[in-house]
């Protein structure tokens, strides 16, 4: 290029979105699981190939590439596999207090579930404790359905 | 001996914060002059280009729309790979593989500064149903990731910070680089907190910038350039897109692509290689893929990088470019950042930076939050 | 051979027989106009088009771009064009960006611009010459077919702001002999 | 270079709104290929995958998300994007992959849930056009494809009932398509077609595909692979690609001249000399009725301006026994459109018309080569695949 913009002042910048919005169904797999999870229900799919539980419900099983046909409860409470304090925000703003985000995961099920911790401060956290979830009251099938998880004391 | 395929041209321009006074149409031009004249060829030679973009960094939609005046590729083969610069490379030398192109062009490029709200971009990636709606930051992950992969290996904040200090030192002497520094462990331990454990200089800060890599088969390449630069070894791979099935501790998408480019180059030991550029977007990402890679076993990445393994002058040099940390952040244009340095290495023309007898070179790459997939590339000077 | 998939009415989303999740993303851009652009918006604020010819294959581009995409060359002037052109091609919708109908509709057309090598057209929109609106097709139709003059009409200099929307619109005009 | 193979196809329903996800979809599509096929996920050394937008599943990187509903957790992946040409491009991607003796076996899937977008999927193609000079101006998808429209008939003066036809013919072939979308096949007049309300005139309602969810995939393998499956098998004979320049209104739109160069880089590979006899059967992108024509004519099947007076003459009909049946499957004017996979679904109907497997709309005449064709961008890309026993 023969000329360039050598001046502040003669640059321009076009400020503009991507426009719309977006609604996503469930399918027939994570359905089930929050069905379920209305009844304060966690649910796993069962590959009947390799016998592998796995949360949340799927169709099919990703190791095996087979279809699933069948769905079990899960009993028993889930633990922290990791933990993080999270400090920003979508926008890269501070939050006011940091959020306490862990992976959590069931003894003998693959997968696992992400979601926020409370009632806690931030020394008690810590890898392997068992937790359990606190529900809201009206629920409708939604991961935001399970308000938070805290320590099983 | 199958035929090889062949680097024989690159082009870059500046990496900064912001570019305001360039399009990227005229940021992309620049990089591929550039590389046409380091090739001594002109567009009209080249069979098919390919480049990488996805379609949220640009704020377009189907982006591939906007690729090929800049490359002069009109009505020509052209396509875009929505991924990293390693698979979009691999696509390239499939191509040419097939015996029906000679000479093909790869670009990639970063207008990341012209992303108003870039964790909203990030955090559209997350799954819709069972992720996003909780409404986190998507840096979440790198933390999650980042305390589960210290404890589990032994690796430390410590050895974290290393990674930063050693690649931003390294950016000193890098004269594209956009974030060059020279920092004390303290600078990096006491930087703002962003995702405990991972902090502000954790992190790669986001840099606008264009490249074009020229490749041409073995034997064209001979005829054309004086120091090809060869590709030995290739691999990528998905490991999963469900944050769900990982284990937060292996860079199993990374072993997987190193297996796969060994296995093509016939390296039976990683310590083979003289040097690497590895994806470094976040501190810990370049222990975790040093591990992954083989370069060092288990838990043992952070005690070889205090040893000065990994430094310039070390047995393995990593990021001599100064890699994301000390270059920026460039999405998926980072990997081919790190083929322009390797590429420079091995034709000795690295400048300050230049490693003594460098003969192989490797380059891995990460997709970035949330994916779980990457590439590894292996290059040569070896006739 | 059997194919799945189960298709929904939107009943089943109204009667909520179907789980969803809602999300508004917020993909905000501040694109970098370049050499080319910066240059050309800062003409339409003055009432000006502008357009930038290739030394190589002498075409007068438009839109302008610092480098000729055919000969991979960088273009050399900037050459003033006229704010009249021809319609290349043209149609007539009933539907906003979104698929919602209008009542009346707008006339977008490709207007290859006078000053311009042949063929170089932009992107905008055609008005009525004297309502602005037009009324329906038909209308539309008895004004404008492919090959009709037009002229450009340019917003108050005051609200000009160096983008493309400095021209409001450009109507038919009649031949000059 | 390796000789690739088909082994095996899958198609999902095609639907205005599929209750599965994205991943669901894809698996479905994906499942079916492999069970024709015969193979296991196992059997599979890489995957590619097509989509159009990532703004229509609303997912960016959405070939990552949708990985693993193609198969290819673990395994080398790739999502190449050409716009509304990825789903036949999806082929050709697979095609290098196998081609060039990297693998031995490709899936290709290809997949878009379009009703995740709203308020309505088309509001995303405002975000195709250029951010500078196009998008201020409030565009809509329809006006591109209205104004070339125009400039094709102008110049050849054609008369919209001819363009009429196209729709006639493809929503009445796809009656016989077991994916078709809802309400979309049927018997329709000229005068049907173009009394249906006006789009952006000369574009009428049922002159334009639906907005649709669906998947298709593919299961690609070289010849030493494919041999163990027996010997009637269905090979690619030919790719080619071509992408002209992003400054549309640059360009005559009268004529598709990057289809022209993409078809013409196929019948070189596919060594076709003279393309209206050596092609049996076809399937043109037909996202809007004149684009069927319009590329008709950039695969030189028909002079320019000349394939809307052979179809009046019935030389594209699915019975025809001396003429190229064009869009037997009935197209996406009668099958539905989700992009990418509507793409994909071309190629798959030229393979089972090929293998003899498309039941009722098996085409009369004798077929040993087929076309299929995708378009995509702004006007601007070609992607052509030639398939042959």
């Amino acid at each position: 290029m023969i000329e360039k913009i050598d001046k502040f002042d003669k640059i321009k910048i076009l400020k503009g979105e991507k426009v719309g919005w977006h609604r996503y169904t469930y399918g027939n797999g994570e359905e089930i699981f929050f069905k379920n999870l209305i009844d304060k229900k966690f649910f796993a799919s069962k590959c009947k190939n390799c016998d592998k539980l796995f949360i949340p419900t799927r169709i099919y099983c990703e190791d095996c590439f087979e279809e699933i046909n069948e769905f079990v409860e899960i009993k028993e409470l889930p633990y922290i596999y990791s933990y993080t304090f999270l400090f920003k925000d979508l926008e890269d703003n501070d939050l006011k207090e940091p959020e306490i985000v862990v992976f959590l995961k069931w003894e003998n099920v693959e997968g696992g579930l992400i979601h926020r911790l409370k009632e806690t401060s931030i020394d008690e956290v810590e890898i392997g404790i068992k937790v359990e979830p606190v529900f809201k009251e009206k629920r409708e099938g939604n991961i935001n359905d399970i308000l938070y998880f805290r320590i099983k004391k | 001996m199958k035929e090889r395929v062949a680097i024989i041209g690159i082009g870059y321009t500046q990496l900064r914060p912001i570019s305001p006074e360039v399009s990227f149409r005229e940021m992309i031009y620049e990089a591929a002059l550039k590389a046409y004249n380091d090739a001594g060829i002109e567009p009209k030679d080249v069979d098919t280009f390919v480049a990488i973009s996805e379609d949220y960094y640009e704020g377009t939609a189907i982006f591939d729309e906007y690729v090929p005046d800049q490359l002069g590729a009109v009505l020509k083969p052209v396509h875009t790979i929505t991924q990293d610069g390693i698979t979009a490379l691999a696509a390239c030398c499939m191509q040419i593989k097939t015996g029906i192109f000679k000479i093909a062009v790869l670009e990639g490029h970063s207008k990341a500064s012209n992303i108003l709200y870039p964790s909203h971009i990030d955090a559209f990636a997350l799954d819709p149903i069972l992720v996003r709606p909780l409404g986190f930051n998507p840096v979440f992950l790198a933390g999650l990731e980042m305390q589960r992969f210290l404890i589990e290996t032994g690796n430390t904040e410590y050895h974290t910070s290393l990674v930063v200090l050693k690649n931003k030192r390294n950016a000193l002497k890098n004269p594209i680089a956009a974030y060059p520094a020279n920092l004390s462990i303290e600078d990096v331990l006491s930087s703002n907190p962003v995702s405990f454990p991972l902090k502000e200089l954790d992190i790669s800060k986001k840099a606008d910038g264009a490249f074009v890599i020229i490749l041409a088969k073995e034997s064209i390449a001979k005829k054309l350039v004086d120091k090809p630069v060869y590709i030995e070894g290739i691999g990528w791979l998905q490991e999963t897109p469900n944050i769900e099935k990982r284990d937060l501790v292996n860079a199993i998408y990374l072993q997987g692509a190193a297996n796969m480019a060994y296995k093509e180059a016939g390296i039976k030991n990683p310590l083979e290689i003289d040097f690497a550029e590895i994806d470094d977007t976040f501190s810990y990402k370049e222990l975790q893929h040093i591990e992954a890679l083989g370069i060092a076993r288990p838990g043992e990445s952070g005690i070889m990088l205090e040893e000065g393994y990994f430094d310039p002058e070390g047995a393995i040099p990593i990021n001599i470019s100064g890699g994301s940390l000390g270059c920026g952040n460039l999405h998926d244009a980072n990997s081919l950042r790190g083929i322009v340095e390797a590429v420079l290495q091995l034709r000795n023309e690295a400048g300050e930076r230049q490693i003594e007898n460098a003969e192989i070179g490797l380059v891995a790459s990460w997709r970035g939050i949330p994916t779980a997939s990457g590439g590894v590339v292996i290059l040569s000077n070896r006739e | 051979m059997e194919f799945k998939g189960t298709p929904l009415k939107d009943k089943d989303i109204k009667e909520k027989k179907v789980f969803y999740v809602d999300w508004h993303v917020k993909a905000n851009y501040a694109w970098d106009c370049g050499i080319a652009l910066s240059y050309f918006f800062e003409g339409l604020k003055n009432g000006k088009i502008y357009g930038r010819s290739c030394p190589k294959c002498k075409r007068i581009t438009l839109p302008p771009r610092m480098f000729c995409e055919l000969c991979f060359h960088p273009t050399d002037k900037w050459v003033l064009l006229k704010d009249t052109g021809r319609i290349n091609t043209f149609s007539v919708s009933y539907l906003n960006w979104d698929a919602s109908r209008r009542e009346k509709p707008q006339v977008p057309a490709v207007i290859e611009i006078d000053g311009a090598s042949e063929g170089m057209g932009i992107l905008h929109l055609i008005a009525h010459p004297e309502k602005i609106e037009w009324e329906n097709l038909d209308e539309v139709l008895k004004y404008i077919k492919v090959g009709t003059k037009v002229k450009a009409v340019w917003k108050d200099e005051k609200e000009r702001e160096g983008k493309i929307t400095d021209i409001k619109y450009f109507i038919p005009i009649k031949e000059e002999k | 270079m390796q000789k690739v193979a088909i082994l095996g196809a899958g198609l999902t329903k095609f639907s205005r709104r599929a209750k599965e996800t994205g991943k669901e979809l894809a698996f479905y599509a994906a499942k079916m290929a492999l069970e024709e096929a015969g193979l296991e996920i196992d059997d599979i050394d890489a995957v590619v995958c097509v989509s159009a937008p990532d703004a229509f599943d609303g997912v960016h990187m959405k070939g990552e998300y949708l990985s693993d509903g193609c198969g290819a957790s673990k395994k080398p992946f790739m999502r190449s994007y050409v716009g509304g040409g990825s789903g036949v491009f999806g082929i050709i991607n697979g095609w290098y992959h196998v081609a060039s003796g990297t693998f031995n076996t490709c899936l290709v899937v290809a997949e878009e849930k379009m009703s995740s977008s709203m308020p309505h999927p088309q509001g995303i193609f405002n975000a195709i056009y250029d951010q500078f000079l196009e998008r201020p101006l409030g565009v809509n998808l329809l006006w591109i494809f209205s104004l070339e429209m125009q400039r094709y008939m102008a110049v050849h003066k054609i008369p919209l009932e001819l363009i009429a036809l196209v729709a006639v013919k493809n929503k009445k072939n796809a009656i016989d398509h077991p994916c078709a979308q809802e309400g979309i096949p049927g018997n329709y007049t000229v005068e049907e077609i173009l009394n249906s309300e006006i789009m952006c005139w000369p574009v009428t309602r049922l002159m334009v595909s639906p907005v649709t969810d669906g998947a298709a995939a593919v299961v690609l393998a070289s010849y030493d692979f494919a041999k163990k499956f027996g010997k009637e098998n269905i090979w690619i004979e030919g790719v080619g690609w071509c992408l002209d320049t992003s400054y549309w209104t640059n360009r005559d739109l009268y004529y598709p001249r990057y289809v022209e160069y993409a078809a013409r880089m196929a019948y070189e590979m596919a060594g076709i000399k003279d393309p209206r006899k050596e092609i049996h059967v076809v399937e043109p992108y037909d996202p809007f009725a004149y684009k069927e024509l319009h590329h008709l004519e950039g695969l030189l099947l028909a002079d320019k301006g000349e394939a809307p007076r052979l179809l009046e003459k019935g030389f594209w009909d699915r019975d025809t026994l001396n003429g190229i049946p064009s869009s037997p499957s009935g197209g996406l004017l009668g099958v539905g459109n989700p992009i990418a996979a509507a793409g994909l679904m071309k190629v798959i109907e030229i393979y089972w018309q090929l293998k003899g497997k498309a039941g009722k709309r098996q085409v009369k005449r004798e077929i040993r080569r087929g076309l299929a064709q995708a378009w995509g961008d702004l006007m601007q890309v070609g992607t052509v695949v030639i398939l042959g026993k």
